[in-house]
């Protein structure tokens, strides 16, 4: 594969000016988070204003640095901030440091973005809750997590932000966790995750084998002279962390349980950032990967397997949260395809990366909204005909749709389409494999999105007796507005113009032009002839046709898709079920053989003292017998030694 | 040949180094005048007079003793050695009578103290119950006392195999009596002292078989003669090592060590309890001392020969009194085995028979086990004598389930009792500990690392059933029915106080004792 | 004669002795063996005193005769409590002390 | 002042005012446990002057150090002396015990035992967990480690829950049976040793000449005493009855400093004194290790009891722990000592919040819980961020100690490190199963009326919280103190880190 | 270790003394082993006085005149008189079964006996002994050699030997001497005692009255045909002798079932 790499400079220059706020970003609802989580009632006058403060002056500061780094020259654009030295064992010497370059500059923005719009609009979606503020809390605690892990400059300190958001994910999806079942679905999201950031743990500690160092900067320095086989297996540990937390086959099973969560908090969470760290993760890592091919390969073809498993899910899902999460799960899998289709796909999985937040987001926003005007009900059979009771919605979840499919001119199109364009670049078989999977991928996506799109919105009101929709308040409303607009322009503004690829090329590479296995212009008309398919199949089969109550039974395919493609049966059979039984034997086995023993031993010496006390008749006979039988013995004994 | 020949016309008169045998002499003096006393005193005097007279000789002796400190040397024509593990032990045997022989006076605690009012009363008889009345006490018990005393200050010190057998009686029979006196339970007191005698002189007879054999390989039963025919390989090996092997039969018939333990529960739980205190503590020093001195001096050319025999005891001593214990359900019983588990610990650092110190000149196994007397000594006397506090309406309430939640009833009790079982244990910071180190190192410096791994095994066997006991004490509730704790004496309480404040002292501080019994582990040839 | 003979005579007493303790349950009968027993050391005694030409061990010999006659009273005396608490000189019958 | 006795005066403090408390007027119940509170501030605060004078780069190797000949005949001397990774323990000791003397202010109050006792045992126990630590003679440190177990005993013995004798006497004849089997190895170090009236002294126990068999022998015997305390598997069984039967302040004192006796004890002694041996044993060593660790976790995911299942979570730490030690590297046995100061907080903080929990209720069944959060959320929450430290979320104490540990583990142990790893999955699994048992979803019938916490239990868990959280961000001060520590316990047993198999470019390390 | 004693060949002894050995040394065995078997405790006592005879015997052969004589005296003469005085005070009844009631003892104690033995005669057979012979030892007489060594080398156990002594005087006196610790009665009340007891004012019947037989060993009738118990002496009763009286329906069997306080004597 032909590449101009660059080798990256993220020992960015020292941080002066804005940059030296750096450390605020994260610091600023961090204070939100602490504050509102240990001040108590006291805070629930205000929680919500200085919750949504919080993440809005980070913004504030991030588009002044993003300004500033504007102002410099592309290769000058990285900046370190070193805060403290954080664990110096031996040579094992990692440094709180935070780096803000182009790469992270992007997540930065998107973060704190798309973040205070949802703050915005979650003080109305969460108005009604009187646990408001631990809400805020928790969002915060979530925005400074993600801040951290985009920002830090080593893979340890990722790492701190890694599982800060895991946890900031935890809570959040059970923040309702007196209904039993979303308890289950925030522990589960977070041992998915932890699976992951197993192979984020081990990954570190083969580089601190390997390498001697586990900054971005040392690692990335190191890799080249390491061997293939070490940076293999960095990156398969890595991939391993980036499918827990992007929800990556194997492990998505998560991620539709996690849809348990206030709306909000799928949109931001569970759409637009959190769940694409996986994505970032692997672009930072870039270097170790263009030394591992083979973990490359890997990386793709879980992309592929899992943008085509998400796309299957969502046709059958009728919860919307849960269609839109399979949704997610599958343009995911486009992001990673394009992650480790190596620089020719970098820089577009970062742009899908951030289109997809916004028109997700939206989407996402928009089906709370939705939740909000119909008794918080997520039974899409239930929907129907809601465009003319809530036209704000409507029409900015019709943009997230059209931005979505790939519909020409909005966002998705530009984003989707280079990424299947990419993976139509190179020899051999890959091209053909990856890239028919991608294509289709794009044609189930419109219908998915279709059918979910028109179920919601069209069609005969379905609603039951008891909802009376309505649109939702302005607090609501605006961030809808905000994010549809993104969908609709982001993707013109950076994608035509190359300005994302310029961006991030310092960071990234660049990669010269590539040529795909069929023209470009037939991929772009492929894609959106497949698109117009799946539009039109949805049409015919959810809107000509009444969509009954109930679901029917559908075929086998929809059946398995319903359940999604029988992720957490295997699951269950394969790991949950052996685990119980596993553990339950073992505390049998505690019980009865370890502590067994022990008392075995007990038990035995017992017994030979109550076998031997017997001895002790009572009769002098028998002592003197025994005194006989000794000295006989003795006698025995001394002759044999000593003669 | 070392034929002797003494005509009467050379017979000499013999020299009689009063001096050294002054401590001896002191008590069996004094054991004449209690012999006096009981002759021509009244009866309500007795028992101070004997008291006071047992005692003040007691101590007499012992300033005696620490008066002959480095007059090392043979006495009355090489019967008797006077050295530093005579001296020692000596010195350890009086300072635990005193406390035995307190306990012994105890009037308190049961009206008319701790012996019976009559010996040959008959249990349950009128006779028995109208002298019980009148509260006498059969205070013969302390010249009796005395005389078993005198002779365990000549066992250790005896220097030829008669001397030893005489002195071994000596300690002996006023002990089989002493067994049987007891004021309650007297079947059961009886029936101890029929078997001690029993199995007591048949194993003196198993000991004099001994010497009669070594007689016939040395001509001479003098400890320094049979030492000098070992080195010469004279006379008949079978004969050695037979004869040997007897005499250890009678030896570790009196240490309690197995398979010749038998007695010892059985008399342990009949004797009065401060005699079995007194025997457990007093005779325990005695044999040791003669089993080391015989096995050291008389036998130390044979050392390749006994060790081996020594071994197997130890283990199986340790073993057959730790794991036994375990299910034993009456107090003195269980103290009984712990004590046949220490005799095997001891045994074990008589292993390290000729590991000298290069630092001190000190002979490490000797020193290590003339300190363990000493602290279990202590120890020894302490316990029982807790034990005999522990009182129903039948007496001493010694069955173990009596004294469930004794803490609850006395809290001071229990803590003493559990310092006292904590020393038997082991346990840092108290007597036992000290001994087990000292014991213990000085057999691994002998190369008896595999003796050492048994007897840590069996130490935390036998931990277990002493905590048995601190669980039940502290732990569990208290019967409603069960024993009250009695308030003793003061002589009670001193010999509870001094055992107690010995084991502590030993535990913490011990340098000084320590020293000594370095200084004093060279025997004399 | 092989003056050893004394000895084998001796050994085969003293066994005899033994077996009696082990073997009779009158306490006096039992006590008769030790005696026995004793007995049979004595003459080890007097017939190593000769075989070694000296007093020695006719000397000790005499010791123990002295020392089994006070046994004796002591031993007697003991037996003589226990039957009369009993009524009965059988070992066997004092085993209250077991286990 | 630096001949002044810190070390002697910090360990009688506690020893005298255990005398003064036990020494009470029956019925002064509210006197007692004022006064042992007021002691302990006063042991907390003498160690916070003591280590103010601690100098962490230090040439000797024991700071604050007394020798007074003991018993010379044994080579035994009185020898106190820290160094930093005794002087974080001490400093552990120091903070736990008035947290645990606070939050046990009403526990024994309806047992029918005498409350100052236990107050009083309290004192008696630090004033041993100080000693230890600070024994720098070998004897000493045997002895002490012996004399722990009494005070420990009673406590759980005397004012534990049901089944308390049983786990008392349990762990007594455990940890007794691994202290003979140090005694003989004592005994055996004397014998092999030069003698004097110091041989014991550590610093003269160093690089004694044995036979290999010798020091293999002696190592087993330190070492199954140590494991035992530890407790690593498979020796491990008496701490989930003795933690769960102990008082919460006693099962803190226990799974929080005694047990670390063992760790610190294999860390100090077994690897200096037979650095040989060591090496030979360490595969063994290693594989019980990682055993221990999936082994305990997968019990405390099986457990049914809170208290048996924070044990469980323990042994599995323990496993880690013991890891980092015999990984033989800079990063594992510093990381092994931070975890030890990590794990007592963190456990410390579980053990007291489900005691708290506990108390409400009168149960230690999970299953007897259910949506306290509702309820009770501070509660709640606290129990959460201590779970979360017990599952290692970076960010708390914890992770940095854990991630020390396999770091360390891993350039040396690939395959174990990675095995051990799998830890942390099912930490989060034991964790959030158990939060999720007891706190979630609706209250139940006998959660409803629960209260939250009082102002005093928020006193005792709030500093516990605050160290957690703050050591998880800057643990610096902490490892500044261990590090030269565990440098020359890594000099000690010759042994150097292994270079990274790539070498690092000058200046880019960082 | 060398395997052979330096005593080198053994010396006869004289003809003599050889007879006198083989014909008492059986005799020894056999009283011995008499002892060992009897089932009566006199005859053990008596056959062991017989051993013990035979043993003097052997001693005066072996130039040990004193010690045969003392043997004699103090052993057969004294010691054994006190056994069978204490047989007649308390064990004239007491003839064992020879019926063994512990399991395996028997056979244990033979084995363990035979063993013994012939571990012994192994240890003995080993050696090699030159008899140096007493002659030099006794040129001033036995008696005069023995004492020379008892109160020179031997002269502190000689001492001690007194505290044995007194120990087994003071034991028996504790054991054996009954204190009166109240007033003697005076013949009057004796005789209130003896008739306001109710039993036997007069003295008991004679055997045999107004029996077929009048031996000692039968039971008196009473008037209604009932044999009268206390009529025929405890020691006949307890030696089982007792013959039944004709037409008497009750045997006693048993000493106990007669007496009452037996410990006065």
């Amino acid at each position: 594969m032909p590449t101009t790499f660059a080798s990256q400079s993220v020992q960015g220059a020292a941080a002066t000016g804005v940059f030296s706020l750096s450390w605020l970003l994260i610091a600023l609802p961090l204070f939100g988070a602490a504050v509102l989580i240990l001040g108590g009632r006291r805070t629930d006058r205000f929680g919500h204003l200085l919750g949504t403060a919080m993440p809005a002056a980070s913004f504030v500061i991030g588009l002044v640095q993003f300004f500033a780094l504007l102002g410099r020259d592309a290769e000058d654009r990285a900046v370190s901030q070193h805060l403290y030295s954080w664990i110096s064992v031996g040579s094992f010497q990692v440094d709180a440091g935070l780096l803000v370059d182009q790469l992270s500059m992007c997540f930065v923005l998107l973060i704190t973005g798309v973040g205070t719009l949802i703050h915005i609009y979650s003080i109305g979606y969460m108005a009604h809750d009187t646990e408001r503020r631990r809400f805020f809390g928790y969002l915060n605690l979530f925005v400074a997590a993600m801040l951290l892990l985009v920002l830090a400059d080593s893979y340890l300190v990722l790492y701190v932000g890694w599982e800060g958001v895991g946890l900031a994910s935890y809570l959040l999806i059970g923040f309702w966790n007196h209904v039993p079942e979303y308890a289950a679905a925030a522990k589960k999201a977070f041992v998915a995750n932890r699976v992951g950031d197993f192979g984020l743990s081990v990954a570190i500690m083969i580089m601190f084998w390997q390498l001697g160092t586990v900054s971005f900067a040392g690692v990335f320095g190191a890799a080249d002279r390491a061997s293939e086989a070490a940076l293999t297996a960095i990156g398969l540990m890595l991939l391993l962390a980036a499918c827990g937390k992007s929800a990556q086959f194997p492990l998505q099973s998560w991620l539709g349980d996690a849809m348990a969560g206030p709306t909000p908090v799928s949109a931001l969470i569970h759409a637009a950032t959190m769940v694409t760290a996986g994505v970032y993760l692997i672009i930072r890592s870039a270097p170790v990967f263009e030394g591992a091919p083979d973990a490359q390969l890997v990386v793709v073809i879980v992309g592929a397997i899992t943008l085509l498993f998400g796309a299957i899910i969502g046709t059958a899902k009728d919860d919307i949260k849960k269609a839109l999460a399979a949704s997610t799960m599958s343009q995911i899998g486009y992001m990673i395809l394009a992650a480790g289709l190596g620089p020719v796909g970098y820089a577009f999985a970062i742009f899908h990366l951030l289109t997809h937040g916004f028109f997700k987001a939206g989407m996402f926003l928009g089906a709370g909204s939705v939740m909000h005007g119909m008794n918080d009900q997520v039974d899409m059979r239930r929907f129907g005909g809601l465009s003319s009771v809530m036209k704000v919605t409507w029409f900015t979840f019709l943009l997230g749709w059209l931005a979505i499919i790939g519909f020409p001119g909005l966002s998705g199109f530009w984003s989707k389409d280079k990424i299947i364009e990419a993976a139509f670049v190179g020899d051999g078989w890959r091209p053909w494999v990856f890239g028919i999977a991608a294509l289709i991928g794009a044609g189930v996506t419109a219908f998915y999105m279709t059918r979910l799109f028109l179920m919601t919105f069209h069609g005969e009101r379905r609603w039951t007796e008891d909802v009376h929709p309505h649109e939702s308040p302005a607090v609501m409303t605006v961030p809808l507005v905000v994010l549809a607009i993104g969908s609709a322009f982001l993707g013109l503004l950076l994608g035509p113009t190359g300005a994302i690829q310029h961006w991030l090329e310092p960071v990234v590479g660049s990669h010269g032009e590539q040529t795909t296995a069929l023209p470009v212009s037939v991929l772009t008309t492929l894609t959106v002839l497949l698109v117009a398919v799946g539009i039109g199949l949805a049409w015919s089969m959810y809107l000509r046709r009444p969509v009954p109550a109930t679901a029917p039974v559908g075929t086998a395919l929809t059946r398995a898709a319903r359940r999604d493609l029988y992720q957490d049966a295997v699951n269950e059979s394969l790991l949950m079920r052996p685990g119980q039984y596993l553990t339950r034997s073992l505390v049998y086995f505690d019980n009865r053989g370890v502590d067994g023993a022990v008392n075995g031993v007990a038990a035995l010496i017992g017994g030979t003292s109550g076998r031997f006390r017997r001895l002790q008749t009572g009769f002098v006979r028998s002592y003197a017998l025994s005194m006989l039988v000794g000295a006989a013995v003795l006698v025995g004994i001394m002759l044999l030694v000593g003669v | 040949m070392n034929v002797v020949t003494l005509s009467a016309a050379t017979f000499q008169t013999p020299s009689v180094e009063y001096r050294q045998l002054l401590p001896m002499l002191i008590v069996f003096g004094v054991a004449l005048l209690g012999v006096l006393v009981e002759a021509f005193m009244g009866r309500t005097a007795r028992q101070h007079v004997q008291l006071v007279l047992a005692v003040g000789g007691l101590v007499a002796a012992f300033v005696a003793v620490v008066g002959l400190a480095g007059h090392y040397g043979v006495a009355v024509m090489g019967a008797v050695a006077i050295d530093g593990p005579a001296l020692f032990l000596q010195g350890t045997i009086l300072v635990l009578a005193v406390p035995a022989v307190l306990a012994m006076a105890e009037p308190s605690l049961d009206r008319g103290g701790v012996f019976t009012s009559a010996g040959s009363s008959v249990p349950g008889s009128e006779h028995e119950r109208v002298l019980t009345a009148t509260g006498v006490t059969q205070t013969e018990v302390f010249p009796l006392t005395m005389f078993a005393i005198g002779g365990m200050l000549l066992f250790p010190a005896a220097n030829d195999l008669l001397t030893m057998f005489v002195a071994l009686e000596v300690l002996s029979l006023p002990l089989y009596l002493l067994c049987g006196l007891s004021r309650r339970r007297r079947l059961l007191s009886q029936e101890a002292s029929l078997k001690y005698f029993l199995l007591g002189a048949f194993s003196s007879a198993f000991f004099l078989y001994g010497i009669a054999l070594l007689y016939g390989y040395a001509g001479t039963v003098r400890l320094s003669g049979i030492a000098a025919a070992v080195s010469n390989g004279s006379g008949s090996d079978t004969l050695l090592v037979v004869g040997t092997a007897l005499l250890a039969v009678g030896l570790l018939f009196k240490v309690g060590a197995a398979p010749f333990h038998s007695w010892t529960p059985d008399v342990y739980q009949g004797a009065p309890t401060p005699v079995t205190g007194f025997m457990a503590a007093c005779t325990k020093v005695a044999a040791f001392g003669a089993l080391m001195r015989v096995f050291y001096v008389g036998l130390g050319g044979l050392v390749w020969e006994w060790q081996p025999l020594i071994w197997a005891i130890a283990i199986l001593t340790m073993v057959v009194g730790s794991v036994i214990a375990i299910t034993q359900t009456d107090v003195k019983r269980m103290l009984a085995y712990s004590s046949i588990a220490h005799a095997g610990f001891i045994l074990t650092g008589m292993v390290a028979t000729d590991t000298v110190d290069a630092r001190t000149g000190e002979i490490l196994g000797v020193s290590s086990v003339l300190f363990y007397l000493l602290a279990y000594g202590f120890t020894t006397i302490g316990a029982f004598a807790v034990v005999t506090l522990v009182r129903d309406a039948g007496g001493e309430a010694t069955h173990l389930s009596q004294w469930a939640g004794l803490a609850k009833r006395s809290p001071l009790v229990a803590a003493v009792f559990t310092l006292f079982l904590a020393a038997f244990a082991g346990i840092p910071l108290t007597s036992g500990f000290t001994g087990k180190f000292a014991v213990f190192s000085a057999a691994i410096a002998g190369g008896a690392t595999p003796l050492v791994i048994v007897g840590v095994v069996m130490s935390a066997v036998a931990a277990f059933f002493y905590f048995r006991v601190v669980v039940l004490m502290f732990f569990s509730a208290p019967a409603p029915d069960g024993p009250a704790v009695a308030v003793p004496s003061a002589l009670t309480t001193m010999t509870i106080a001094l055992s107690a404040g010995v084991t502590v002292l030993l535990g913490v501080w011990p340098t000084q004792v320590l020293d000594l019994a370095a200084q004093a582990s060279q025997f004399v040839r | 004669m092989n003056p050893m003979n004394y000895v084998y005579l001796s050994a085969l007493l003293f066994s005899i002795g033994a077996a009696g303790v082990l073997l009779r349950r009158n306490a006096i009968v039992v006590f008769m063996s030790v005696e026995l027993m004793l007995n049979a050391t004595n003459l080890t005694f007097v017939a190593f005193a000769r075989m070694h030409g000296n007093l020695d061990g006719q000397v000790i010999a005499f010791f123990v005769m002295v020392v089994a006659a006070a046994e004796v009273v002591v031993g007697l005396a003991i037996i003589m409590t226990i039957f009369r608490a009993r009524r009965s000189a059988s070992v066997d019958g004092a085993n209250l002390l077991k286990y | 002042m630096t001949d002044f006795p810190w070390l002697s005066t910090l360990a009688a403090i506690p020893l005298v005012g255990s005398v003064a408390v036990a020494a009470l007027p029956k019925g002064r119940d509210l006197l007692a446990k004022q006064l042992a509170l007021a002691i302990s501030l006063v042991v907390l605060v003498v160690t916070v002057l003591m280590s103010l004078q601690f100098d962490p780069d230090a040439k000797a190797m024991f700071q604050f150090s007394e020798v007074h000949p003991w018993i010379p005949q044994f080579g035994v001397s009185y020898a106190l002396g820290v160094d930093g990774i005794a002087l974080v323990l001490i400093a552990l000791a120091a903070v736990l015990t008035p947290v645990c003397i606070l939050a046990s202010w009403h526990d024994v109050d309806d047992t029918r035992r005498s409350v100052k006792g236990y107050f009083a045992l309290l004192l008696l126990l630090e004033t041993f967990m100080v000693g230890v630590f600070a024994a720098t003679d070998v004897f000493l440190f045997y002895i002490l480690f012996e004399a722990m177990l009494v005070p420990m005993y009673f406590i759980i013995g005397s004012y534990g829950g049901a089944q308390r004798s049983y786990a008392a006497v349990k762990f007594l004849l455990y940890s007794l049976f691994g202290g003979l089997l140090m005694l003989a190895a004592v005994i055996g170090l004397f014998v092999v040793s030069d003698g004097g009236e110091k041989a014991f002294l550590f610093q003269n126990m160093l690089n004694l000449d044995f036979t290999p068999a010798t020091e293999k022998l002696l190592f087993v015997g330190f070492f199954t005493a140590f494991a035992i305390k530890a407790p690593l598997w498979p020796v491990h069984t008496w701490l989930p009855d003795a933690a769960a039967e102990a008082p919460p302040g006693g099962a803190v004192l226990l799974v929080g400093v005694l047990d670390k006796v063992g760790t610190f004890g294999m860390l100090r002694f077994c690897l200096p004194l037979f650095p040989d041996a060591s090496r030979w044993a360490t595969p063994v060593v290693i594989t019980l290790c990682v055993i221990g660790v999936i082994y305990g976790a997968l019990l405390a995911i099986g457990q049914t009891d809170m208290k048996r299942l924070i044990a469980y979570t323990s042994i599995s730490h323990f496993g880690f722990i013991a890891l980092g030690i015999f990984a033989m590297t800079t990063q594992g046995q510093s990381g092994s000592t931070l975890y030890m100061v990590n794990h007592g907080f963190s456990t410390a903080a579980l053990f007291l919040i489900v005691g708290f929990l506990i108390s409400r209720r009168g149960s230690r069944l999970i299953a007897d819980y259910g949506g306290v959060q509702r309820v009770a959320p501070m509660l709640a929450g606290t129990f959460l961020v201590a779970g979360l430290s017990s599952l290692a979320l970076p960010g708390l104490s914890t992770f940095v100690s854990e991630f020390l540990v396999l770091v360390g583990t891993f350039t040396r142990y690939q395959a174990a490190a990675i095995i051990a790893t799998g830890g942390i999955i099912l930490a989060s699994i034991y964790i959030l199963l158990m939060y999720q048992r007891t706190m979630t979803g609706q209250p139940t019938e006998g959660t409803r009326l629960l209260r939250d916490l009082t102002a005093r239990e928020a006193w005792v868990v709030a500093p516990l919280l605050a160290v957690i959280i703050g050591l998880g961000f800057y643990p610096k001060p902490v490892l500044d103190v261990i590090n030269p520590a565990v440098e020359r316990t890594m000099q000690q047993i010759g042994q150097t880190d292994p270079k990274p198999v790539v070498p690092v470019a000058e200046g880019t390390r960082k | 270790m060398s395997g052979t004693g330096l005593l080198l060949a053994a010396t006869d002894t004289g003809t003599g003394e050889a007879v006198l050995f083989w014909v008492l040394a059986p005799v020894a065995v056999l009283a011995s082993l008499g002892m060992l078997l009897s089932r009566k405790a006199v005859h053990s006592a008596l056959l062991l006085a017989l051993t013990m005879l035979c043993l003097a015997g052997f001693y005066l052969a072996q130039d040990a005149p004193f010690l045969g004589v003392v043997q004699i005296v103090v052993y057969t003469g004294a010691v054994m008189m006190l056994f069978l005085f204490v047989l007649m005070l308390v064990g004239v009844d007491s003839s064992d079964s020879l019926v063994e009631t512990l399991r395996g003892q028997r056979v244990a104690a033979v084995a363990a006996a035979l063993g013994f033995g012939a571990l012994l005669m192994f240890a003995i057979g080993d050696v090699v002994v030159d008899n140096a012979g007493l002659d030099q030892a006794n040129r001033d007489g036995n008696v005069q050699g023995l004492a020379a060594l008892i109160f020179s080398r031997y002269v502190f156990a000689f001492e001690v030997t007194s505290a044995l002594l007194i120990t087994a005087a003071l034991g028996a006196m504790v054991l054996a001497h009954r204190e009166r610790i109240e007033r003697p009665l005076s013949q009057r009340e004796l005789s209130v005692q003896r008739f306001r007891g109710g039993m036997h004012p007069a003295p008991l019947p004679g055997p045999g009255v107004y029996a077929r037989h009048n031996a000692v060993d039968t039971p008196a009738l009473l008037p209604d045909g009932s044999p009268a118990e206390t009529s025929v002496s405890r020691v006949l009763i307890a030696r089982g002798d007792v013959r039944q009286a004709p037409g008497a329906d009750v045997v006693v069997r048993d000493a106990s079932q007669i007496e009452g306080d037996g410990d006065d004597r």
